[in-house]
C-alpha cells in the first residue's frame, strides 16, 4: 500500500462524513451537544486541503499531517483523540513507502494506543474506542493468521460496525453522553459511528488500489 | 431558524469582530479567534486565559480585561477551541510571571488545554491548569467524565484576575483560583432547548410544559425532565440539589444566571426565592449577580451558584473589574 | 407557557422584590411598586422619576441610581402605572429642587403622568415633564398617537441623570433631556412575538422564517410583515429607516438593544454591521451599548437606537452612573 | 333611578368585564399590546370592593368612586380615560338620589366630554369614542324625544353596538393601535367594545329596577 492508498483513504473519509455529516449530529444531538458532524467535517476538509496544497511524499506522512491538522481544525473531545491516533499511525509507519498490512495492523494498534492513553476510555465506556478497539484486535489477529487484505479488512469492518452497534445498549461512561447516566442507553455513540466510517473507508481505500 | 446572524459558518467570526469593535480596550486576534486585553502581555502580572466553545456569551470573551481575564479563545459553537488558539493566547498575555489557564471540565476543553500546555512548555511558558467542575447535577465518580464546569467559572475568573491584577504569583493565582471552585456549587434548569446555527433545529424537543432539570450549557438534556412549577418550588429543587452537597452557612455569593432566552424579569423573580431559601437555612446572601453571564445560545431557563466566601474572597470579589461583561469600581 | 414566575398576577411585584434584594442600594416602596435611590430625596437635586409598564428589564427600576433615575414606577406588563404610584415617586424624591419626569410617548404614559402632575402641581411640587418619542417605525402625523418613545429613553435617563448629579437645574436638565430625545432615533424588528404572563399564549404569530419590522416595546405587531434575511441586510433596513429621518454625520452613540430573548452573540454580530453601516455613511459610532437594555418580555429581535452627539452629551454620558443595568466610573 | 340601580350597573359591569376579559385581550392582542381585558378587570374588580367597602350614598357617589378607583387601578391609556369618565358623570349627577332620564343623559354627555378632553380623540379615529359618542346623542335625543326608559336605553345600546360594529372598517389614527397604520383595519377596537358591554350594562340594570 503505497502513499496514493493513503492519500485516498482520507480523501474517502472526507467525502463520506460530508455525506453522512447530519447523521453524526443528529447523534450527538441526542447523548451530547449537536456537533460531531460539523466537528469532524471542519476538519477533514481541512485535512483534504491541506493535502491537496502540500502531497506529502510517504504514507506515515499523509498520516501524520492528518493528525496534526485535526488537532489544529477540530476542536472538542475528537478533534484531540482522533488528531493524536492519525499522528501515532503515521509515527508507527515510519518513511516507509510500502506499507504491508502487518505495518499497517501496529500502525492501527498504535492510534488505539494514543485515544487511550488521552482519554482514558475503555472497551463498554460507550465511546470510539468501542470501535478502534474490536477492529484493531480483529484485523491483527487476522494478519497474524496470514488472511488476504481483503479478509482482514473484511474482519476489521465488521469488528467496527459490530462495535458501533454494541454501544446503543451501552451507559457512557466518558465524554459528554456521560452526564445522562442511564439516559444515555438506547442511543449509538456518534464516536463511534465515526470511526466506524473512518475504518470502512480505509477498507474501501486499499482494496479499490490496483 | 431565525437568527441574527449572516451565516452559520461565520457566526463566531462576526460575534468577536463586534465585541471587539464595540470595546476598544481589547485587541481581536481574529486569525485564532483570540481577544486580548488591550495592555497584554502587563510585566510581571500573571497571565490569565480562558475559553472554551461559543454560544455562552458573555463568558468568556465578555470578562477579558482589568481584574479579570487577560485572554480568551473562542471555539466554534459549543465546541472547545484548538490548541493553536489556545498557545496564541498564552504566549500574548505572558509578562514573565506565568500563566494561568482556566480550564471548565469538559473532555474537549481538557484535552485541548493539555495539548496547549505542552505547546506551551516546549517555549518555556510556565502554565498551570486549573480546572472548573462545579455542577451538582452530574455525580463525580467512575461512572462520569466528572462534574461539568459551569457558573463557577466566571467567579474563579473574577476573583483569580484580582489576585493577579494585585501581583500575586501564579501558585497563588493557582490557588485561589481552586479554592473558589471547591468552595462553588451550581445547578441549571432548562425551560426550553437551544438551536445551533449549523443545526437549524433545537437539540432536544420539550413539550408545553415540560422542563430539564440538572442541565449543562451545551444544550445537553438534562438527568431529568419532569413538569414547570412555580418560581418558589424550582427553587427548592434548585437549591436542595446545592445544599445536599454543600451545607449552607455563613455568607454566600450566589448567582441566578439567565440560559440567554430568558427575561431579566424572572430572573429577578427567582433570585428572590434563592434569597429566601438561603437567608431560611443560616446563610446570608453577601453578594450577588442576577443577568445573563454563561448561557447556552437562545435556551430559555437559569442556573444557580453558590459559593461560600471567605473574607479574602469577598475582597477579591469587591476588588475593580472592567469587562464587558462585568464591570464596577473603575 | 413556560415562565419562572409563581403566578400570573404575581411577576411584577416579584421580580420588584427580586430586584431590590439583589440591590441593598435601592429601596422598594412594595405597595405602590416603586424603586427609589436608597439616599433619596437628595437636598436641592433635580429628582428624576420615569416608569412605565413592566416586561422592559432593566427599564426602568434597573437605571434607578448614581447618576442616573432617582425613582422608577412599575406598572402590570405592558400597562402605564397610575398617577397614584407616579405621585408616589415624585414625593419621595423631591429634594426642593424639582422633579423631571421622563415619559414615553403612548397615550396611557402621557395621561396617567399628566395626571400626576396634577397631583404633584396640587401638593406644592414643581414637576416638568420630557416626553421621548424616537420610533421612526411610526409615522409623527395627524394620523398616529405620534412616534413611539423607545430606546433613546435610555439615553435620556443616562444622560439627564448625570446632569442632574452636578446640580443643574431642573429647566437644564429638562433641556438636556430633550435635546437628547430630538438627537435620537431608533427602529426595532421582532423574530419572535412575547407571551404576557396573564395571556400565556404570545401575542402575535411569526412563521419559522417570518419577521416584523418597525415593532414597539409591547409585542404590539410591526408595521410591515417580511422574511429573515443576513444580519448584514437586516442592519441595511434598520439603519436606511433611521438614516433617512436622520442624515448620520460626526460622532454619534449607538445601542444595539436586545428584545429580551436574544443571546448576546447575535447582537454582536449586528452590531458589527451596524457599525460598518455608519462608519460608511461618514459618521463614526464614538460609544456604544450592546445588550438587553428595553425589552419585551421573552421576544426575539433587536432594536438600534442612534444619538448624535455633542460634547457635552459625551461628557454626561461618560460621568460615573451606578445602577443595575448600567455601571461604570464607581 | 336611584342609588341602588347605579350599584347594580357598575357590579354588572364588573360581572361581564370578568366573562369577556379573555375576548377584551384577544381584540388588542390583534391590534394593541393584549392587556385591556386584564385591565378593566382588575379595575372593575377593585371598584367592587370599594364599592362594598363603604357604600355610596348617591348616585353621583358611586360613579365618583368608580372613576377615581378605575385611574388608581387600572393605568394604560384606559385607565384614565374611563376613570375621568365615570368622575365627571358623578359630577354631572351631584348629590341628588334620584336621578331622571335628562340628567342620565347629561351625565353620559359629561363622561363623553372629559374622554374627548383628555384624550382628543374625535368619531372615526377608532377608539372607545366611536361609541360613545353615537350612543350618548342616540340617548339624548330620544329622551329629549320623551321617549319611554327601555325605549331609549333601546336606542342607547342600539347605538354602542353599531359604533363598536363601525370600528372594525376604520384606520386608528389614536392609541397603540395607529401605529397599525393601514395594518389596524378589519379589527374591532378593543376599547369600543368594553364600551359597548358598559352601556349595555346600564341598561340592563335599571330596566331591572323594580
Ligand atoms: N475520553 C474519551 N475517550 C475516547 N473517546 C471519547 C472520549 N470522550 C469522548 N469521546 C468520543 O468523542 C465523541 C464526541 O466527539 P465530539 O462531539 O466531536 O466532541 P464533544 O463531545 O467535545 O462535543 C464521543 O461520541 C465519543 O466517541
Ligand atoms: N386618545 C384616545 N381617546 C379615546 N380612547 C382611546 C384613546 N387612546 C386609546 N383609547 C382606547 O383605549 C383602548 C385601549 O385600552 P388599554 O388596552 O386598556 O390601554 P393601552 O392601549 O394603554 O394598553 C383602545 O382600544 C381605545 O378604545
Ligand atoms: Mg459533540
Ligand atoms: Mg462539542
Ligand atoms: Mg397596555
Ligand atoms: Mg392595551
Amino acid at each position: 500500500m503505497d502513499t496514493d492508498v493513503f492519500r485516498a483513504w482520507i480523501t474517502d473519509i472526507a467525502t463520506v462524513i460530508r455525506e453522512q455529516r447530519d447523521h453524526l449530529t443528529q447523534l450527538d444531538a441526542a447523548i451530547g451537544d449537536a456537533d460531531h458532524g460539523a466537528n469532524l467535517d471542519r476538519g477533514f476538509t481541512a485535512v483534504a486541503a491541506a493535502l491537496e496544497a502540500d502531497p506529502p511524499a510517504s504514507p506515515g506522512a499523509v498520516l501524520t499531517l492528518t493528525g496534526r491538522t485535526l488537532i489544529s481544525k477540530v476542536g472538542g473531545a475528537s478533534g484531540p483523540l482522533y488528531g493524536t491516533a492519525f499522528r501515532r499511525a503515521g509515527k508507527s509507519l515510519g518513511d516507509t513507502s510500502d506499507v504491508d498490512l502487518t505495518a499497517l495492523a501496529a500502525a492501527l494498534e498504535a492510534a488505539l494506543g494514543g485515544i487511550q492513553q488521552l482519554g482514558a476510555a475503555k472497551e463498554g465506556d460507550k465511546t470510539m474506542v468501542d470501535v478502534l478497539a474490536p477492529a484493531t484486535s480483529a484485523f491483527s489477529k487476522a494478519v497474524a493468521e496470514g488472511q488476504s487484505a481483503a479478509d482482514a479488512l473484511g474482519a476489521l469492518v465488521a469488528a467496527a460496525q459490530a462495535g458501533a452497534e454494541a454501544t446503543v445498549s451501552m451507559q457512557a461512561l466518558k465524554g459528554r453522553a456521560s452526564y445522562l447516566g442511564p439516559r444515555s442507553v438506547g442511543h449509538e455513540d456518534p464516536g463511534a459511528a465515526s470511526s466506524a466510517l473512518i475504518l470502512a473507508a480505509l477498507r474501501d481505500a486499499v482494496l479499490a488500489s490496483p | 431558524m431565525k437568527k441574527l446572524i449572516n451565516a452559520p459558518d461565520d457566526v463566531v467570526t462576526d460575534a468577536l469582530a463586534g465585541l471587539a469593535a464595540a470595546h476598544p480596550s481589547l485587541r481581536l486576534d481574529a486569525e485564532n479567534k483570540v481577544v486580548i486585553r488591550g495592555d497584554a502581555p502587563r510585566p510581571n502580572k500573571v497571565g490569565l486565559v480562558s475559553g472554551g466553545g461559543s454560544g455562552h456569551e458573555p463568558l468568556h470573551g465578555g470578562f477579558v480585561g482589568y481584574g479579570m481575564l487577560d485572554a480568551a479563545c473562542a471555539g466554534e459553537v459549543f465546541t472547545s477551541p484548538v490548541p493553536d488558539q489556545m498557545l496564541a493566547a498564552t504566549q500574548a498575555v505572558n509578562g514573565g510571571a506565568g500563566v494561568l489557564h482556566i480550564v471548565k471540565n469538559y473532555t474537549g476543553d481538557i484535552l485541548n488545554f493539555q495539548l496547549a500546555a505542552e505547546l506551551a512548555d516546549d517555549e518555556g511558558i510556565e502554565v498551570v491548569s486549573v480546572v472548573v467542575n462545579d455542577d451538582v447535577a452530574v455525580q463525580d465518580s467512575l461512572y462520569t467524565a466528572g462534574r461539568r464546569g459551569v457558573g463557577a467559572t466566571v467567579f474563579v475568573e473574577k476573583i483569580a484576575g484580582a489576585l493577579a491584577e494585585e501581583g500575586a504569583s501564579l501558585a497563588d493565582v493557582a490557588a485561589v483560583a481552586r479554592e473558589v471552585n471547591e468552595r462553588s456549587r451550581s445547578f441549571g434548569v432548562a425551560l426550553t432547548s437551544c438551536t445551533l446555527p449549523a443545526v437549524g433545529k433545537p437539540s432536544f424537543e420539550l413539550a408545553e410544559s415540560e422542563i430539564e432539570l440538572g442541565i449543562g450549557i451545551h444544550g445537553e438534556p438534562g438527568r431529568e425532565r419532569t413538569t414547570i412549577t412555580t418560581a418558589h418550588n424550582l427553587a427548592g429543587t434548585v437549591m436542595d440539589a446545592i445544599a445536599d452537597d454543600m451545607p449552607l452557612s455563613g455568607d454566600v455569593l450566589v448567582m441566578v444566571n439567565g440560559m440567554g432566552g430568558t427575561p431579566l424579569m424572572e430572573l429577578y423573580v427567582m433570585f428572590a426565592e434563592v434569597q429566601r431559601y438561603i437567608e431560611g437555612h443560616g446563610a446570608r446572601v453577601a453578594r450577588n449577580l442576577v443577568g445573563n453571564y454563561i448561557t447556552s445560545l437562545d435556551m430559555q431557563g437559569f442556573s444557580v451558584t453558590v459559593t461560600q466566601l471567605t473574607d479574602t474572597l469577598t475582597r477579591l470579589w469587591d476588588a475593580p473589574v472592567d469587562t464587558p461583561g462585568l464591570r464596577w469600581g473603575r
